[in-house]
């Protein structure tokens, strides 16, 4: 019997170890997990290394990670923003590194980490500072560099709907970075809105298979 | 007497260039003017790098969907025909060449069509390059919208990129206040240029050396 | 106005060139797109390169195309089926190139040529003859094999329905390589059971974004 | 007297094996007769290589979708809970190491887990590979399914593998007619027979040096 639901937030993330590598899903406020940071806020688990788009604004999420000095290191495309105040203090004080990836080569590196790649190679930033000390090689006509995949210990994601089995459908603009994290973690945790019956889910439009998924819990609106 | 484009102007102009039918990215800033001037005779489909093809007008207000937001992370709508995809996905679109127009905001271009757009070199701010590397590798025509100069009067269109590059020999078109300029073997070549804008005037506020084609024309009117 | 719909299946083909490169969907009989590798027969094109998972088999579509002597070059995983007559006889001939490609590496180059990448490092086929002359490099403690794009001139692929945008969807496992096979191509021209009108598909629900596409026709099953 | 296991046996001794849960891909062959044999108690999801999770038993005759197979090409049906994909991320959960169990069919195993099961030496045919080099890299645990020796009675489990490799180092377990053996530092160990099988006579038939622990047992009946 395959049943992934799990009853509180706290059990979802119960295990997530001090210096995990953690993937939050989220675009802007879109299909951010706040709910699920929030418990691993509550969990303690610290020096971590962050993977996702923004750093985090005003004082919930990630920006509360963040001010609670749980994260050592993060890896995102976009760590500036009207409210990433505790991220802007804390990179300036040399109190958190950052790793600027861009953002098709973020999802991309994901996505190689799911897919069993050892890496790949893209034009995204070959000319650029981003490229320094990494291989840069001409295919097709272009320079192209070397990016490695991004593994994670876990991602904390966030769908509508989920049935036992894990199976994910999103919601609009919110599934944005949910569905390539959930291949990419060894332990892939999923905020939904609403579980429903196993075979509810039509499988033409499933969009994140089970088989990615581990524990799914239920957040209602 | 120099009249320069009003970023709508601008907008207008640009939308000019796109065709009927196309499949666009419009980047954060003055490029996203460009939707509001589109004329109702053409078809185009907008894409968002955060999942979305198909995006239409901003929402009624009182009917925004917090979830459903654009790159600049504003509301947006859906028209029919639209879809949703993840960030991946929405990347391939970009990097693998399938989207026809890149309208991108610029810091710099330089004659071989280079883009500076992600960083200055101002040390105090933390790094932040977005989806700007994918945007401007990845289209078949990357179309830049800037100002002709900076708020104090320096060059944006140099010989050479002063800033840290976003990519590479890209630009394929520049359009400022002041000019339309194609990015050529030739380095730039004005095409048009703002009412009243002679060409000594505009090579005096431009950081490389350009070409004045003798059907040089006046920006037409919206 | 973007119709990418057309109305017969010559005209779907009608420009595909002597000497491309095509990408044919299916696995099996599933989501082969019969009548569209028929017209491309009728076309006339000759010396093409055909990259899809089988040989054919019988005497329709692919094994067709060998027969009459269209096809210089396939690429493919799997050609040996019990009605593979065709490509066997020409290929014991000598009259047919073969590249063997693992079925994931040939889907994973098909996506590498759409997603824009100069080309990835996999485990598959690593220690196997198959990576003869090629790059192998040690990744993440196992050897990887480099890899790189396919990409081609014209895709056929077979849908479920589709909408004038070119937005498809498929049905039950003839999906297979479609979705992949569209981002492939210069040109992907694709067969349908049904057109249906703008916004009758559900865009949580897409499965190729109408980007991909270029021509649709419909052929009622 | 040896009395080697049928293949439904095999089957039987493979499902033992498969936890409750798992998500398994069966290879041609022999290995799909697993699905036939694991008890009720056990909810297993099954995936094709063609982009189906959750495959149901065959249809009833008459009821044949077509479009609806497995990577056999024989007709399937989908449970509820099942969901299809592209080929493209049907390999992602083959090669990415979501696959808990991958059962293959094999030609040749060596003591060091290579394996051979896509090609031969015979120049006659022309050469096919299909997604069997996906499936040894990828799955958490790569159980074999094959007769102990050829038809004609050479060793298929052997100190180096003869025919072309279609992995090298992945194989965990062999389940034959006459043994189950497991690949380990120390080469293939013994850990249970068929009935009658006695160390001598398996060894006999095997190409690489078996070790037999203490608590070596007879495979359970079924």
């Amino acid at each position: 019997m395959i049943d992934k639901r799990v009853a509180t937030l706290a059990e979802a993330v119960a295990d997530v170890a001090d210096g995990a590598t953690v993937l939050v899903g989220g675009f802007g406020n879109s299909g951010v997990p706040v709910e699920l940071v929030h418990a691993l806020l509550e969990q303690g688990a610290r020096d971590l290394t962050v993977v996702t788009n923004n750093a985090g604004s005003g004082e919930t999420d990630i920006a509360a990670l963040i001010r609670e000095r749980r994260v050592r290191r993060i890896i995102c495309s976009y760590p500036r923003s009207a409210g990433s105040v505790w991220f802007e203090q804390f990179w300036r004080a040399g109190e958190i590194e950052l790793e600027l990836v861009p953002q098709g080569t973020l999802s991309e590196r994901m996505r190689a980490a799911g897919a069993g790649l050892g890496g790949f190679f893209t034009p995204t930033g070959a000319d650029s500072l981003l490229a320094e000390g990494k291989e840069v090689r001409v295919l097709d006509g272009r320079r192209q560099v070397f990016e490695r995949p991004l593994p994670a210990d876990v991602a904390l994601i966030k769908a509508h709907r989920a049935d036992r089995w894990g199976n994910l459908v999103y919601r609009t603009a919110a599934r944005n970075f949910g569905p390539t994290m959930a291949t990419a973690a060894a332990l892939t945790v999923v905020q939904v809105r609403e579980f429903v019956e196993l075979g509810e889910l039509d499988p033409e439009a499933v969009v994140t298979p089970g088989i990615f998924v581990d524990r799914v819990v239920e957040v209602a609106p | 007497m120099i009249r320069p484009l009003s970023p709508t102007d601008v907008a207008r102009r640009v939308a000019r260039d796109i065709p009927d039918g196309s499949y666009v990215n419009l980047g954060i800033g003055l490029p996203t003017l460009v939707a509001d001037v589109v004329g109702p005779d053409k078809e185009i489909v907008y894409h968002s790098e955060n999942g979305i093809l198909g995006m239409g007008p901003a929402p009624t207000p009182g009917e925004e969907d917090p979830e459903l937001i654009n790159a600049g992370k504003q509301p947006v709508t859906l028209l029919p025909g639209g879809s949703f995809f993840h960030h991946t996905d929405a990347f391939v679109m970009m990097r693998g060449g399938h989207l026809d127009v890149s309208v991108l905001g610029a810091f710099q271009v330089s004659e071989t069509g280079d883009l500076a757009n992600w960083a200055t070199d101002e040390a105090a701010l933390p790094p932040a390059v977005g989806g700007a590397m994918d945007l401007a590798v990845g289209a078949k025509r990357v179309l830049v919208v800037t100002t002709h100069t900076t708020r104090d009067g320096r060059p944006k269109l140099l010989a050479h990129c002063t800033y840290p590059l976003t990519a590479a020999a890209v630009v394929d078109r520049v359009y400022t206040d002041l000019a339309v300029l194609d990015v050529g073997p030739e380095g730039f070549v004005v095409r048009e240029v703002a009412p009243g804008v002679t060409p000594d005037a505009l090579q005096a506020v431009t950081g490389a050396r350009l070409t004045f084609p003798s059907d040089l024309a006046v920006v037409p009117p919206g």
